[in-house]
C-alpha cells in the first residue's frame, strides 16, 4: 500500500529544482519509478512530496560527439540506450548490458538517471559505466557540478548528492584507442540483478601491455565498487591468463559480499574472481583486435 | 489527498478521470475504466500480466503511475480486437494453444503485440524469447507462446493469407 | 503415426474458453465485483508458534470504513476441518486459529472495510497479545524428544506415518550382488498460481451463501464450507467460472474462502478476499520439502532384487493433502520397477512453518529425483548400459505391482527405446555438455475417497437441445488444464457432432453435478468415461427415434458421425443429425433428450485405475566453475494412451517441464526460522521464456482399456523425472552426484571445487 | 512361524512382520497395545525410523510372539 503524498508535476528542469529546494528532504524524486514504486508499495520509502521528472523532455537526449563524448539526458529511458545507433558504434558494452537489463517493459520506463540515482549495488549501468570512466552531472536551484561515478555512490542505496540536488546527465568519455570493456553478471535468468556482476575495462599500448585497466564489481560491496588491488595486477603487464587468474583472486579478495539466500559469501566471493578473470580476459581479446 | 485530473486514451476512447495521484496505472484501468482483461500478478513489477501498451510501447501498469500518462494513447488487450475481428496475435494464440488458465495471457498478448509492431522480422526464435522475459507463465512453458508470435511473425496471418 | 480414426478427438482445435482468454472477456474470481461488496484483509500470525491470549480489535472498529472484524474464538464454530473427511484426527486446521498460531502468516482475523485500502490500514489497528512459544522448523528436529509439541496428542510431532512393502526385503538384500545408499533432501516448491487465492462470498439473510473462488474442485469447496460453517451442502453455491492456476493448491480450503465467507456471514454483505502474491506465498502451502533415505541392492546383471526407502517429510503445521504426498510418495518411488521386494517407510513430521500439500507430480517429483539418480549410478557403478538396466526392470502390460495397482497398458519399453534412439542420434557432445534421462510413470486418476463423498467421483449430463446444439453439464472444473476443452471433444466424438455443437457448463454447484475436480489426473480419465458415458446415453436415445423414422430392416446398426445419422452397413442413407434432433424432441412431448454418465473406478486397486509412463531426456551445458546449467533441448517420450486434445496435450508437457525444471534447479523456497525467505517474484525464481529449452514430445502409442477411447493421464507425470535427468545430466558432464533438490549453481560450483581441490591433492 | 496381530488378529508371517505391521497401521487399538505392554509407540517407532537395522521391530516381536499363547 502506497502512503498518499503531493504529486508534483514540474514543467522544466529550472522549475524541478525549485520545488527540490523548496521540499528538500520532505520530497523524492520519480523518473521512471521501475524501482521506486516497488519500495514506496511495501512501505519502506513514504514521502509528503513527490516531484514527477518523468516527462521533462529537456533530459532526454543522447549526444555524442569524438572530442566531448557521450552524454546521456537522465530521463533518457534504458531502451533509447539499447536502441541507440551511436552507442551501439561507440560502446557495443552498454548496449549489452542494456539487452540484459530487466524486461522490455522495465527498459521502456525505467531511466538511466532513475536507475543510477537508486543506487542499488546489483544495478547494471553503474558498474558499466563506472569501467567506461563515466560521470554523473548533478543539479540543483545553487548550480551544477560533476561527480566521477566511481564516487558517485557513499553507502547502499545512498549517492554523493545533497538534498535539493538531481542527476541531469551521464558523461562518459570518448573511447580511448585499443581500449575494450566486457561486462557479465551472473544470475540464473538472464535479465535479474546479478547475484554478482563483473565489467572490466582494458586498454593496451601497441606492444600489448596493459595500459589501463578499471575493474567494477557490481553487487559485490553496499554499492557497486572498482577493485583496484585487480587492476594493480594487470597494469603495467603483458597480459597472460595466469595474470587474469591473479588478477581474478584479487577481486575475490577485495570485494565485501554479504551472503543472502541467493548466494552465500563464499560463493560471491569465487564468483566475483571467475567473472574477473573471464571479463579481463575477454576485453583484453577485443582491445587485441582493435586497431 | 487532494485527487488530479486525469485525461488519457484507453482503446480510442477519451476518458477523463479523477485519480488519487498514488494510482498506479493499473488501477486506473481495472477499477476506474473498468476493464478488467488487464491482470494483476504480483507486487514487484515481475510477472508481467498487467502489460499494456503506452504510445505503443509495452509497459506494465502496475510500474507506472496513472498521473505519468496524461495525455497518452493506452491500449489494453480489450483494443486489440477491431470490430470484433481479432489481432493476428489473438488468433495465433488460439492456433498454437498459447495460454492454458489464461491469467497471464493479456499481459503475454500486449508484450507480443509491441514487440512484434517494433520489430516484424525478428532475426531468430531467441529474440522473441528476449522479448517475452518480462511475462510470466506458470503453465504453457511458454514455447506455445513463442511459437503463435513467430507464426505472426513469419506472415502466417496477413490479410493475403488468410 | 497411424492415421486418425477419430473426427474429433487429437486434431487440433481451439480451446473452447479460448476466445474469452485472449480477449480479456473471461472473469476471474480476481475480477469479480458485486454491488454492494466490501474488501476483506487477513491479519496473520509474525510468529511461528505462539497462544494467542487476547485479540483486541476495539480500535479498528472505530475506523471510518471499517464494517466488521472476526476472529475465530468469535465469530466461527471453531470447527478443525481436513479434506482427510474420514479420518477426523487429521482434521486439524481450523483456517481462522482460535487458540494458537502454528506458522508465520496464519490467519489470526479478518477485517471487512468499504475499500482494499482501508481494510489493510485496520490491521495495524488489531492488539494481539501472544505468548511466544518456543517452535522448530525442521522435521529432523520436530522428532527429536525435547522439541516443542506443535499438536496436543500427536507426540513427538509425527503426523501420519505410511507403510507399503511387498516381497522379504531381508531375503532379497542377501540376493543382491550390490547393495547402495544414499541420502537425498528434496526442498519445497510453490505453486505460484499466476492468480492468487480468491473469493468473493456472499451471505444472504435467507440462509444461502454464493461463492466466487479461484478452485479446483467447486464441489470440494461447497462440502467443506458447509462443514466450517454450519450450512448445508446444498445452501451453498460455489462458482469457478476461469481458475488462474491451480497445480494442486487449490482445493483445500483457504484463508480467501473462509475470511470472506464468515465476513459476509457477519454483515450479510459480499465481501472478497484477494491474497497479496506476498501473502500467496507465506500462507497458501507448498510441495513437500523431505529427507529421503534409499537403499538399492541389484544383481551384478543390473537385476533389481530389493529396495528400502525411509522418508521424512516436513509437513508444516497441517496435515492439508500432505497424507496422501507421503503415501504417494512412497508408492511411485517404486515406479516403473518391478522390485522383488519393496520397503517403503514414510513419517510426516508437524513443524512450525508453512503446511505442505498436494502439488502436480503429489510426492512422485520428490521420490524420482533420488531413485533415478540412484539407478543411474548404479548403473554406473556396475558398468551396465542405464537405458538397459531401466528397460531390464520395467513394468509391462499385465504387470502386478503387488498387492497395489494392476498395469493394464504400459509403453515403457517404446519409451526407453525412443530416447535412446534421440540420444544416440545427438552423437559426441561438447565438453561440459551431457545428456540425463530420467524415466518416470504417474497415476491417472487418485482413487482415494478420503474425503468420502457420497457421490459418484464424476458425472456429467448431456442435454440435446432442438436444433442441435448440446449442453454438457460437468462438475469436473477448468483450471487452465484444457478439460472444458477435452471433456467437450469426449462429448462431440461420442455423438458423433461437431465441437461447435457442444457447450460446457461446469465450475458452478448449483448447475453442474457433483465431481471431485481437478486433482490426481483423473479429469481425463475419470470426468471422461462419465462424459462418454452421458453422451453414449443421449445418443442411444437418438438413435432409437432414427430408427423409427429412417425404417430400416431392425437388423441394422445406426450411427452419427459429423452430424450424419446413418446406416453403419450403407453409410450414404440416412439423415442430418440436426433435422434428427427437431423431431426427435416432438416424439417426446418437447421434453429434450437427456443422457446421463458417471464415473466410480471399482476393483482397480488402491491408487488408480491406469497409469501413464514416461521417459525424459535432457540436453545439458554445464559451467561447472560457477554451477550454471543451460538446458539446449528436453525430448520427452510419454505414453499417455490414446490423444485427445491435441494442443492441449503439447501444452500440458510443455507446462509441466517448465515446472519440473524449477523443482530440479530454479525453485528455491528456503524457510528460516520458520519463515519464508523469498516470498515474492524477485526472490523466488520462476523460469522465464530464454531459458525455456525447446521440448520435443514423442508420443508412444497405446490403448487403456479403462481409459475413454484408450486415454490416460498426461500433464502431471511429466513433473517427475526432470530433476532427475539434470541430476543426471550433471553426473556425466562433471561426475558430481547431486542429493539435494532444487540442484543449486551454488552447490554444483562448490563440489566442483572440492572434487579438483581433492584431485590436486 | 506365522503370527497374530494381538490387537486386530490379522495374520503376519512373522513377529517381526507383524511388528511392523502394528507400526505401520498405528492407530488408536494398536498404540493402546503399546501402552498395556509397557512401550512407548512412538518412541519405538522413531527409533526404527532414524536407526539402522530393525531393533525396534525385534523388540516389539518378541512381545508379539509372547502375546500369541493368550490369542489361540
Amino acid at each position: 500500500m502506497i502512503h498518499d503524498f503531493t504529486y508534483l508535476q514540474p514543467g522544466s528542469v529550472k522549475e524541478a529544482l525549485a520545488m527540490l529546494a523548496e521540499h528538500k528532504d520532505d520530497c523524492k524524486v520519480i523518473c521512471g519509478g521501475q524501482s521506486l514504486l516497488i519500495v514506496m508499495r511495501q512501505g519502506l520509502v513514504q514521502t509528503e512530496y513527490l516531484i514527477d521528472i518523468k516527462g521533462l523532455n529537456e533530459l532526454n537526449y543522447i549526444k555524442y560527439d569524438d572530442k566531448g563524448g557521450l552524454k546521456i539526458g537522465a530521463t533518457t529511458t534504458h531502451r533509447a540506450i539499447e536502441k541507440s545507433d551511436v552507442i551501439a558504434k561507440k560502446y557495443p558494452v552498454l548496449v549489452d548490458m542494456e539487452h540484459k537489463l530487466a524486461s522490455i517493459q522495465v527498459r521502456n520506463w525505467g531511466t538511466i538517471g532513475g536507475n543510477l540515482a537508486h543506487a542499488d549495488s546489483a544495478g547494471d549501468p553503474a558498474p558499466v559505466l563506472t569501467a567506461l570512466n563515466a560521470t554523473v552531472k548533478v543539479g540543483s536551484a545553487k548550480g551544477e557540478r560533476t561527480i566521477p561515478l566511481d564516487e558517485f555512490y557513499t553507502d547502499l542505496f545512498e549517492t554523493a548528492m545533497e538534498p535539493g540536488e538531481l542527476v541531469l546527465e551521464v558523461q562518459v568519455p570518448a573511447p580511448a584507442p585499443k581500449t575494450a570493456t566486457a561486462y557479465q553478471k551472473f544470475n540464473l535468468l538472464e535479465s535479474d540483478q546479478g547475484i554478482v556482476a563483473v565489467a572490466v575495462s582494458i586498454t593496451i599500448d601497441a606492444g600489448g601491455t596493459c595500459k589501463e585497466a578499471r575493474i567494477v564489481l557490481g553487487n559485490a560491496a553496499s554499492t557497486s565498487i572498482r577493485a583496484k588491488n585487480a587492476e594493480a595486477v594487470l597494469v603495467g603487464k603483458k597480459l597472460t591468463d595466469a595474470l587474469f587468474e591473479k588478477a581474478g583472486e584479487a577481486a575475490s579478495q577485495e570485494c565485501e559480499p554479504v551472503g543472502d539466500i541467493h548466494a552465500s559469501e563464499e560463493y560471491r566471493r569465487h564468483l566475483i574472481g571467475v567473472l574477473t578473470r573471464r571479463m579481463a580476459k575477454a576485453a583484453f581479446e577485443q582491445a587485441k583486435k582493435m586497431g | 489527498m487532494e485527487k488530479k485530473l486525469l485525461r488519457f486514451t484507453v482503446n480510442e476512447a477519451p476518458y477523463e478521470i479523477y485519480v488519487n495521484p498514488k494510482t498506479l496505472l493499473v488501477e486506473a484501468i481495472r477499477d476506474h475504466v473498468g476493464l478488467t482483461g488487464t491482470k494483476r500478478g504480483c507486487e514487484t513489477v515481475s510477472c508481467g500480466a498487467c502489460t499494456v501498451m503506452v504510445d505503443g510501447m509495452a509497459v506494465k501498469g502496475c510500474s507506472v503511475l496513472a498521473m505519468q500518462v496524461d495525455g497518452m494513447k493506452i491500449t489494453t488487450v480489450e483494443g486489440l480486437e477491431k470490430n470484433g475481428k481479432l489481432d493476428p496475435i489473438q488468433t495465433a494464440f488460439l492456433d498454437e494453444g498459447a495460454f492454458q488458465c489464461g491469467f497471464c495471457t493479456s499481459g503475454m498478448l500486449m508484450s507480443a503485440k509491441a514487440f512484434l509492431d517494433e520489430t516484424p522480422k525478428p532475426k531468430d526464435e531467441m529474440e522473441i524469447r528476449r522479448a517475452m522475459e518480462g511475462n510470466l507463465c506458470r503453465c504453457t512453458g511458454y514455447n506455445a507462446i513463442i511459437r503463435a508470435i513467430d507464426a505472426v511473425a513469419k506472415g502466417n496471418y496477413r490479410e493475403d493469407k488468410q | 503415426m497411424s492415421e486418425n480414426k477419430y473426427s474429433v478427438l487429437n486434431t487440433r482445435v481451439h480451446n473452447v474458453d479460448g476466445h474469452a482468454k485472449v480477449t480479456g472477456r473471461a472473469t476471474y474470481t480476481f475480477d469479480v465485483t458485486l454491488p454492494g461488496m466490501l474488501y476483506g484483509k487477513i491479519l496473520r500470525s509474525p510468529h511461528p508458534h505462539a497462544k494467542i491470549l487476547k485479540i483486541d480489535y476495539s480500535e479498528a472498529l472505530k475506523f471510518p470504513g471499517v464494517i466488521a472484524v472476526v476472529t475465530g474464538k468469535e465469530d466461527t464454530l471453531g470447527v478443525k476441518q481436513g479434506i482427510w473427511r474420514r479420518y477426523k484426527d487429521l482434521c486439524d486446521e481450523a483456517i481462522l486459529t482460535v487458540d494458537k498460531v502454528r506458522y508465520i502468516g496464519e490467519p489470526v482475523a479478518a477485517v471487512a472495510a468499504v475499500s482494499e485500502e482501508i481494510a489493510e490500514q485496520a490491521l495495524d489497528l488489531i492488539n494481539v497479545d501472544y505468548e511466544v512459544l518456543p517452535f522448530v522448523d525442521d522435521p529432523m528436529e520436530a522428532i527429536k524428544k525435547d522439541a516443542p509439541l506443535i499438536h496436543e496428542g500427536f507426540e513427538r510431532n509425527v503426523n501420519v506415518t505410511r507403510q507399503i512393502s511387498w516381497g522379504d526385503v531381508e531375503e532379497a538384500f542377501e540376493e543382491a550382488e550390490y547393495v547402495r545408499e544414499d541420502w537425498f533432501k528434496l526442498g519445497g516448491q510453490h505453486h505460484m498460481c499466476m492468480e492468487t487465492r480468491a473469493a468473493v462470498a456472499n451471505y444472504t439473510p435467507d440462509g444461502k451463501l454464493t461463492i466466487y473462488t479461484s478452485t479446483q474442485s467447486a464441489y470440494y469447496h461447497q462440502a467443506l464450507l458447509a462443514g466450517v460453517l454450519g450450512l448445508r451442502e446444498g445452501n451453498i453455491r460455489v462458482l469457478a467460472p476461469y481458475v488462474g492456476g491451480g497445480f494442486g493448491g487449490k482445493f483445500e480450503l483457504d484463508g480467501a474462502q473462509f475470511c470472506a465467507s464468515v465476513l459476509s456471514m457477519k454483515c450479510c454483505k459480499p465481501v472478497k478476499v484477494v491474497f497479496s502474491r506476498e501473502e500467496d506465498f507465506i500462507a497458501s502451502k507448498r510441495r513437500t520439502p523431505m529427507y529421503y533415505y534409499v537403499r538399492t541392492g541389484v544383481k551384478k546383471d543390473g537385476t533389481f532384487c530389493a529396495r528400502e526407502a525411509k522418508v521424512f517429510t516436513n509437513g508444516g503445521a497441517y496435515t492439508g493433502m500432505g497424507a496422501t504426498a507421503l503415501y504417494l510418495t512412497g508408492f511411485f518411488h517404486s515406479f516403473p520397477y518391478r522390485w522383488k521386494a519393496y520397503r517403503y517407510d514414510g513419517y510426516r513430521v508437524y513443524t512450525n512453518s508453512l503446511p505442505s500439500t498436494s502439488m502436480r507430480g503429489f510426492g512422485a517429483p520428490q521420490a524420482m529425483f533420488c531413485s533415478e539418480q540412484q539407478i543411474e549410478w548404479i548403473a554406473n557403478d556396475l558398468g551396465l548400459d542405464p537405458i538397459e538396466m531401466r528397460r531390464k526392470n520395467g513394468h509391462y502390460e499385465g504387470y502386478e505391482v503387488p498387492g497395489q495397482a494392476t498395469i493394464a497398458s504400459c509403453g515403457l519399453d517404446q519409451a526407453l527405446t525412443a530416447i535412446q534412439k534421440w540420444k544416440t542420434s545427438k552423437g559426441k557432445l561438447p565438453k561440459n555438455r551431457a545428456i540425463g534421462i530420467s524415466a518416470a510413470g504417474f497415476m491417472s486418476g487418485g482413487i482415494f475417497n478420503w474425503f468420502d463423498s457420497p457421490y459418484s467421483f464424476s458425472s456429467a449430463v448431456v442435454t440435446i437441445n432442438h436444433d442441435g446444439t448440446v449442453e454438457l453439464h460437468v462438475g469436473a472444473q477448468e483450471i487452465g488444464q484444457g478439460s472444458s476443452t477435452t471433456l467437450a471433444m469426449i462429448c462431440a466424438e461420442a455423438l458423433g457432432v461437431k465441437l461447435e455443437d457442444i457447450k460446457v457448463h461446469m465450475g458452478d454447484t448449483d448447475h453442474s453435478p457433483a465431481d471431485l475436480g481437478a486433482w490426481g489426473s483423473r479429469q481425463t480419465l475419470m470426468a471422461g468415461n462419465a462424459t462418454k458415458m452421458a453422451a453414449e446415453d443421449a445418443k442411444k436415445q437418438l438413435l432409437e427415434f432414427a430408427n423409427a423414422k429412417l425404417g430400416f430392416n431392425i437388423i441394422y446398426d445406426l450411427d452419427i458421425k459429423q452430424g450424419w445419422v446413418y446406416n453403419v452397413a450403407r453409410p450414404e442413407r440416412g439423415m442430418s443429425y440436426y433435422d434428427l434432433c427437431k423431431e426427435a424432441l416432438r416424439g417426446k412431448e418437447g421434453q429434450r433428450i437427456i443422457g446421463r454418465g458417471f464415473y466410480t473406478p471399482r476393483r482397480k486397486g488402491m491408487i488408480s485405475p491406469a497409469y501413464s509412463y514416461m521417459v525424459q531426456g535432457l540436453d545439458v551445458e554445464i559451467d561447472p566453475e560457477t554451477g550454471y546449467l543451460k538446458i539446449h533441448e528436453s525430448v520427452t517420450a510419454h505414453d499417455c494412451g490414446q490423444p485427445i486434445n491435441t494442443l492441449g496435450l503439447i501444452g500440458q508437457l510443455e507446462g509441466a517441464a517448465s515446472m519440473a525444471i524449477g523443482f530440479g534447479y530454479y525453485e528455491y523456497l528456503p524457510v528460516e526460522d520458520g519463515k519464508i525467505m523469498n516470498p515474492n517474484l524477485v526472490d523466488y525464481k520462476l523460469i522465464r521464456a530464454p531459458e525455456m529449452p525447446s521440448c520435443q514430445v514423442i508420443e508412444i502409442d497405446t490403448y487403456e482399456p479403462e481409459g475413454p477411447y484408450g486415454a490416460k493421464e498426461a500433464g502431471e507425470g511429466l513433473t517427475n523425472p526432470h530433476a532427475a535427468a539434470l541430476g543426471n545430466a550433471i553426473f556425466y558432464a562433471t561426475g558430481l552426484q547431486m542429493k539435494e533438490a532444487p540442484i543449486r549453481a551454488e552447490a554444483i560450483a562448490k563440489a566442483w571445487k572440492e572434487k579438483n581441490e581433492k584431485a590436486k591433492k | 512361524m506365522s503370527v497374530i496381530c494381538p490387537v486386530c488378529k490379522k495374520v503376519k508371517k512373522n513377529p517381526v512382520d507383524c511388528a511392523r505391521h502394528m507400526f505401520g497401521t498405528g492407530d488408536k487399538p494398536h498404540r493402546a497395545w503399546f501402552e498395556t505392554q509397557g512401550l512407548s509407540f512412538i518412541d519405538l517407532l522413531l527409533d526404527q525410523a532414524t536407526q539402522p537395522g530393525n531393533k525396534s521391530y525385534e523388540l516389539v516381536g518378541g512381545y508379539v510372539e509372547k502375546a500369541q499363547k493368550d490369542l489361540t
